[in-house]
């Protein structure tokens, strides 16, 4: 890691998705147009605006992405604002890559993996399933179930028609809150429609979504028969140094930037409540 | 020294009230009435809408002498704004006195939309003031020096 | 009188016409006392104090505390009755939800002030009559209890209480005070002995807002410095330009509201005198637009939301005060 | 052990103030001590200990991290660091020194603060014996010998004669530039001053305080206590604990805007203020319950759990006689005693 850790480095952004109405994917290069870093599906990159603020985004695109890193924020504050507002070629800064990742190469590892996600909570996992994607013979079956509010609000759903919908041993199940037109797929919350598919088992589970749905998915899998050591999700608070040294997303006597953001369930459990 | 004192241009920031004030300083403008390019003019709705923050963002941020330009008493657009901005400017004035900031800095003037010689005869006599007391030093941010 | 409040405040919990009483707690010596909620008859038996060390408002908590269900019982001073009318005033407290007791105030001293007379190691201390026996480390001492008030006691403005529900002890009347002594010394100094002054002063702050956030009259939801939206959400004294607009906006924020209970100074961890800008307001607001005190009157207008057509003009400033 | 009459210490300050920035506590206009460069005229304060603590030497309350300056879409980056002098902190305690051994901990743990580190490798640390500790004094809770303090150099003031001892490599170097001003001896008078100061200690009010059952084991119990209700409740979230403390190092990282650039620095920031965990989505402590619990779980329970049992506390005293309210840590540990048991 570069040891000036507050010292930031210029990113380039090549370009910007519109994926959602509030919804944005931004692709971001170093200076040299390479990537400005190498990270592991799950770590975080501190964006920065100077005068705008800074703040902790999960890396969305995969490792194995040798050309450039993305980044899906949604519009929620001063500097996401100001992301959203700004163009194609634009410098910001970024450092990092900051704290633990989903552990792909190790507990994950020859596992049937099944994929929670949450609006905006796609994010940090879109990294993962592109991971275990490019290295398909190392995983077993995948399943990603994921919902949004309703169909525009679905993040990466081009990527998630064409590419993985298309991957053979990769079922994708979608959900939106409240039926609306031109949509024929399932209706309902994601905690419900997981009790609804019975996801095998044997798999690992790896959830990431706004608090509540967190709450009561993990409620249904432990019904379903899951265990909190078979559940893992990434958890976000507030941040400013990235290291473990500024205090903020102290919980316990763990730094969310640098123990997680990933943390295994049972982990959560030995923790205050607090998050 | 000498030298300095002759060449020292005074930034001032003007508050002008978008009714009266704001369209004296265009009348001074029409008339080819000639006053400092050093002053800014920053256009407000009222001398009331004038926090005190504002005056003090303002000598933060590089201004040597700041002043705000209002209806008369009596006349203000809003009818009673003038004379709440005519008590807190009093007590603001009288509080940079206190801490020993120039008191000659600061000033309230009414200057009528008619007035357009009254607000350049003031901006004249406001920034010579300022250029007799020199640089702001008192109540200037460091960081923002160049 | 100590006693005597704990057997009221025991008396109203018993009889169900207050469900908690505010009060103050003993601590580990004598002067730490602390604010403290007291909901049990055990509990007052226990740690309830009243005595030299008890300055603390309470009026501010009034407005946390009111909107609990049910009344809750609170000893003010004479000094904290004007804060509670203020912010009766200013609709902050619910009122129904209050049973007020004033007691007499003989003035308060703390632990700093006797600290900074040369009292160390205090273990424990008594005032009998006017003289005040220091129990330290490094032996007993004394002191007439003139010598280790501070300031604020000192200059006290009044004994009287503006409002009460009931009263404990005698009433006293508003005083004859030198408050503004030290605002007009520093009045008749020049700018540059001013600024020196002041520069001395602010220099140590350490921006810990204690001062606002001790003040009765500090009581916005959310404070324009801690609005990061504002622009001057600042959480350092970074600068010597971000102390001295600090402070100025502080005071000028609660001008006109103001009751001089002196807490700003009491809690400064620098001791930087704060009272003499808000006293400085005062003061001005006293000469330019008559006197007034605020929390006397609850009907009364504030200065800074009043005016008249004959106001003094702004330039009255470079007329008056100190000499340039 | 070396030795100089106290009538010759603005010697030995004139003599290190002349080759290295030489820092003290001196007596302000409120009659407290503070940290101040010395400069002839200055006098060594007698008070025990200073308000603001010495971890402004290391962690000052603001510090340039970086500067931006910005044109059309580009950004430039600019270190603002200049090269660190060479500076030495006189008449530290034994309770700040310890402090600095703490901070180590956060700001030199992989990766490192260079900001903080190359204060810390710049700097050389004198500290004086305590002989008049106060009753808010707790340090020896921490196994801290107030009259045996650490530091690059040890002094001792008895009588008229100022005691020194190097503990270190920079302590040596400090000495032996000092060595025209300083003679040998002075163990046996050290030794009677640490018998009588030690004699004090065992009498102090809160040197039994108990801190068994604190640390990472107990971390649910206490965190759910009930009894955080009642210790906050006259909390009234300002940053006073926090910012006179030795050992406290939350930061915030802020930008201002010069007219020119960006200028990004960091500030101290207190878990007590409201926005201390602020995000766009909410705030997960809501109340002054929350936040007061998080200072204290973070010195006596999540710090001790990460660092081997050491508290993040070295008992110097100061939240004691500078809360607003006289809540402090004191009150709390024994608060939470019972909870343990």
């Amino acid at each position: 890691m570069n040891s000036e850790t507050l010292i930031p480095k210029i990113g380039v952004v090549t370009d910007i998705r519109i994926d959602t109405p509030d919804v944005r994917t931004f692709r971001v290069v170093g200076l040299d147009g390479k990537k400005a870093f190498e990270h592991m599906p799950g770590q975080c990159a501190m964006l920065s605006m100077p005068g705008v603020g800074e703040a902790m985004f999960s890396i969305t695109s995969s490792p194995t992405n040798t050309e450039y890193m993305e980044f899906s924020i949604k519009k929620c504050g001063c500097l996401t604002d100001w992301l959203h507002a700004m163009e194609v070629g634009q410098q910001i800064t970024i450092r990092g890559p900051y704290g633990n990742y989903f552990p792909v190469e190790t507990d994950l590892k020859g596992q049937d993996l099944v994929f929670i996600a949450g609006g905006i909570g796609l994010a940090p996992l879109r990294s993962v399933i592109n991971y275990v994607r490019a290295k398909r013979g190392n995983y077993g079956k995948l399943q990603v179930i994921y919902g949004s509010r309703s169909k525009e609000d679905l993040v990466d759903y081009q990527e998630i028609l064409d590419e993985w919908m298309a991957d053979e041993g990769v079922e994708v199940n979608l959900t939106i809150d409240r039926e609306e037109e031109g949509w024929d797929g399932h209706v309902g919350f994601v905690p419900n429609y997981v009790k609804e598919l019975e996801p095998d088992l044997k798999s690992k589970v790896l959830v990431c979504g706004p608090p509540i749905m967190i709450k009561f998915t993990l409620a249904g899998l432990k019904e379903l028969g899951f265990t909190e050591t078979q559940v893992y999700t990434t958890m976000e608070l507030r941040m400013k140094c990235g290291v473990g040294k500024c205090g903020r997303c102290n919980i316990g006597n763990k730094y969310v930037c640098k123990d997680g953001p990933v943390f295994r369930f049972d982990q959560l459990d030995e923790l205050p409540d607090e998050y | 020294m000498q030298n300095e004192m002759t060449t020292f241009k005074p930034k001032i920031v003007a508050f002008c009230c978008n009714w009266c004030s704001y369209a004296g300083a265009d009348l001074a403008g029409t008339n080819r009435l000639t006053y400092p390019a050093d002053v800014k003019i920053i256009r407000v709705p009222c001398s009331c809408r004038v926090n005190p923050m504002f005056i003090l963002r303002a000598f933060q941020r590089g201004a040597d002498g700041v002043i705000i330009c209002g209806c008369h008493p009596g006349d203000c657009h809003y009818t009673t704004g003038n004379y709440y901005a005519r008590r807190r400017m009093t007590l603001l004035f009288s509080m940079l006195d206190f801490l020993g900031i120039e008191k000659e800095r600061t000033r309230v003037e009414w200057v009528s939309a008619a007035e357009g010689a009254k607000f350049a005869a003031t901006m004249n006599d406001f920034v010579a003031t300022v250029t007799k007391l020199g640089e702001n030093k008192r109540l200037e941010d460091l960081r923002c020096k160049k | 009188m100590q006693e005597m409040m704990i057997a009221k405040a025991r008396e109203l919990l018993k009889s169900g016409a207050v469900q908690r009483v505010l009060g103050w707690k003993a601590g580990e010596f004598a002067y730490d006392v602390e604010p403290a909620v007291f909901e049990s008859a055990q509990e007052l038996e226990k740690s309830f104090v009243y005595n030299d060390f008890c300055g603390s408002n309470l009026s501010k908590y009034l407005i946390a505390q009111s909107r609990k269900e049910g009344k809750t019982l609170v000893f003010l001073k004479p000094c904290d009755t004007y804060s509670f009318s203020q912010l009766l005033a200013e609709h902050r407290i619910v009122r129904e939800n209050v049973y007020a007791i004033g007691i007499p105030c003989q003035g308060k001293t703390d632990g700093e002030t006797l600290k900074g007379k040369g009292f160390t190691g205090i273990l424990s201390a008594q005032c009998e009559g006017d003289t005040f026996t220091v129990h330290t480390l490094y032996g007993d001492k004394t002191a007439a209890r003139a010598d280790v008030l501070p300031e604020r006691c000192l200059n006290c403005k009044s004994k009287k209480h503006m409002i009460y529900d009931e009263l404990l002890g005698e009433d006293g009347e508003v005083l004859d005070s030198h408050r503004f002594d030290m605002v007009e010394k520093l009045e008749k100094m020049t700018p540059d002995e001013r600024f020196a002054f002041w520069r001395g002063e602010l220099s140590r702050c350490i921006r810990c807002n204690a001062c606002r956030n001790v003040c009765p009259a500090c009581t916005c939801e959310k404070c324009v410095f801690d609005n990061d939206a504002s622009g001057i959400a600042q959480k350092a004294a970074a600068d010597s330009f971000e102390e001295n607009m600090f402070h100025i906006i502080r005071a000028f924020h609660v001008a006109g509201r103001c009751t001089d209970c002196g807490e700003c100074s009491r809690v400064c961890p620098q001791n930087i005198p704060l009272h003499l800008l808000n006293r400085k307001f005062i003061k001005d607001i006293n000469e330019l637009y008559g006197a007034y005190q605020a929390g006397e009157d609850p009907d009364a207008k504030s200065p800074l939301t009043d005016y008249t057509m004959n106001d003094a003009e702004p330039g009255i400033v470079y007329h008056r005060g100190g000499n340039q | 052990m070396k030795q100089l009459s106290l009538e010759k210490l603005n010697d030995l300050f004139a003599l290190i103030g002349q080759t290295e920035a030489l820092y003290l506590p001196v007596d302000d206009a409120a009659g407290q001590a503070a940290y101040r460069r010395w400069q002839p005229g200055y006098t060594l304060s007698k008070a025990l200990n200073t308000v603001r603590s010495a971890k402004d030497f290391f962690f000052p309350q603001t510090e340039n991290l970086v500067d931006f300056k910005m044109q059309g879409k580009s950004i430039e980056v600019i270190d603002p660091r200049t090269e660190q002098e060479n500076f030495v902190l006189f008449g530290v305690r034994a309770c700040d020194a310890r402090s600095f051994s703490i901070l180590d901990k956060v700001f030199l743990a992989d990766p490192v603060d260079t900001y903080y580190q190359s204060r810390r490798e710049h700097g050389t640390i004198v500290t004086l014996a305590c002989t008049r500790p106060e009753e808010t004094c707790f340090c020896t809770v921490f196994g801290i010998d107030p009259a045996e303090p650490a530091g690059d150099v040890s002094c001792w003031i008895e009588e008229n004669t100022l005691f020194m001892k190097a503990n270190t490599p920079k302590g040596d170097a400090l000495l032996t530039l000092a060595a025209p001003l300083l003679s040998e001896g002075g163990d046996d008078a050290v030794a009677a001053q640490q018998a009588a100061t030690r004699s004090v200690l065992a009498r102090l009010p809160l040197a039994k305080l108990s801190l068994d059952g604190m640390g990472g084991e107990s971390m649910l119990k206490l965190f759910d206590s009930d009894k955080w209700a009642e210790l906050s409740q006259a909390c009234i979230g300002c940053g006073t604990c926090t910012f006179v403390c030795p050992t406290c190092q939350c930061y915030d990282i802020k930008d201002f805007n010069t007219g020119d650039g960006v200028r990004r620095f960091r500030c101290w920031d207190s878990c007590m203020y409201s926005d201390f965990t602020r995000m766009a989505h909410g705030n997960p402590r809501l109340t002054q319950r929350e936040r007061f619990r998080q200072r204290f779980m973070h010195k006596l329970v999540y710090f001790p759990a990460n660092n081997h049992g050491e508290y993040g506390c070295v008992g110097c005293g100061r939240c004691l006689s500078k809360c607003p309210v006289s809540m402090n840590i004191v009150k709390v540990a024994k608060a939470l005693e019972g909870e343990v048991k």
